[in-house]
């Protein structure tokens, strides 16, 4: 079982687990692993104090990208089930952006699988943010930080 | 007649002061060629994605009527 | 902010990371990142079904153990905050346990941290699982799950 | 007098039918001796993991008086 969201206003990403799993998951016990990642909004990036965010999209790519980037960690995974949620519209500091979960039989599975679906959601999905400053100024972030250490 | 439909986002579209077009298509053209008909003081900036009904697609890839057809600039989401 | 918990009886983990953002992240906005982990007890292990679990630990080293885990992973990751619960005791099929979640600024540091974590635990948290099979036969279990797929 | 305080957990703990022992020291002695005085009739298992005061050690490390000392099989946690 899949399910993508996408949330116009704020939300909290560990009650959309609770939710997830209540609806989906009662009376289930074959998945012992569970890999979540919750990307939340900084007050701060590149030097730069920020007040808050405009999160644009393309609505009818969005969903396709996100079921598309599901269906390929399924290809590469045995995964059970895959929850995928990401605010759009104004964002405040410390709001939350993006949530990956993703349930597994076992670990390496989950692990593996949460982190390639939000690396290719960075990469592939059809969203673009625009900061603005508490200076006054306005600006849209050119890329993404990288997903991976240099080491 | 039969048209494409042409998005902008983001920055590409604050940049070119609007956030679509509709331009009528008698004979299949590149995403390119669309492109540069609609917009013919900008030239397609090299990072720019383009995506054809949802899905991505390439400078010369061949765009129909009825398409819709998508400009914007690296993605830069979660 | 680093909080271990162990847990005789049932404990909720979505519950516990939303108790402690409350009480110890409120009106931070410099975490971009959170990388969890949940491991839950699964009815099938080995070709058979599993009733109940029994965990054993050995208490005064399970909270040195993993304090020191924490701080080995802060040693190679900036971290902000690190919570971890393990369950002990009876447990049933579908309960969790064990929680891993860790705050960072930047998401590679919270996966790579999440995992390594997770991994020190499994090889070095003094916890001992005895399986409780459906057939009536008891068994240790005698070791874990490999953590990263063979490829 | 001083003693050593020694614990067995898990499959060990009922391998030996006792969770714990606790054995006067006037020296310091290894792990591997003080599992051999306590346990004369079984040899210490390949994959035993040992503790001095809850850190982990080996089978030939130093253990004093007062020292809590623990055998344990490979751990299976999380």
């Amino acid at each position: 079982m899949n399910k993508v969201n996408i949330h116009p206003a704020p939300f909290n990403p560990w009650r959309e687990i609770t939710d997830f799993q209540e609806t989906n998951l009662q009376g289930l016990c074959n998945y012992g692993a569970t890999a979540t990642f919750v990307g939340t909004m900084r007050d701060f990036n590149e030097g730069d104090d920020v007040a808050e965010m405009e999160l644009e999209h393309y609505p009818a790519m969005t969903e396709k990208q996100l079921q598309s980037i599901i269906a390929d960690a399924e290809q590469r995974w045995p995964l059970q089930h895959v929850l995928l949620s990401h605010r759009v519209g104004l964002i405040k500091p410390a709001d939350p952006i993006v949530l990956v979960s993703v349930w597994s039989a076992h670990r390496a599975a989950a692990f593996d699988a949460c982190r390639e679906i939000m690396e290719a959601l960075k990469h592939k999905a059809p969203f673009w943010k625009k900061e603005n400053l508490s200076s006054g100024e306005s600006r849209w972030v050119a890329s993404n930080t990288p997903g991976f250490s240099e080491d | 007649m039969k048209a494409v439909k042409v998005l902008y986002f983001a920055s590409l579209r604050e940049l070119l002061g609007k956030s679509g077009d509709t331009l009528p298509l008698d004979v299949e053209q590149t995403a390119l060629t669309i492109w540069q008909t609609l917009n013919p003081n900008s030239s397609l900036p090299e990072s720019c994605l383009i995506a054809i009904n949802q899905e991505y697609a390439a400078a010369d890839s061949i765009v129909n009527a009825g398409d819709e057809l998508a400009f914007f600039p690296p993605v830069t989401g979660g």
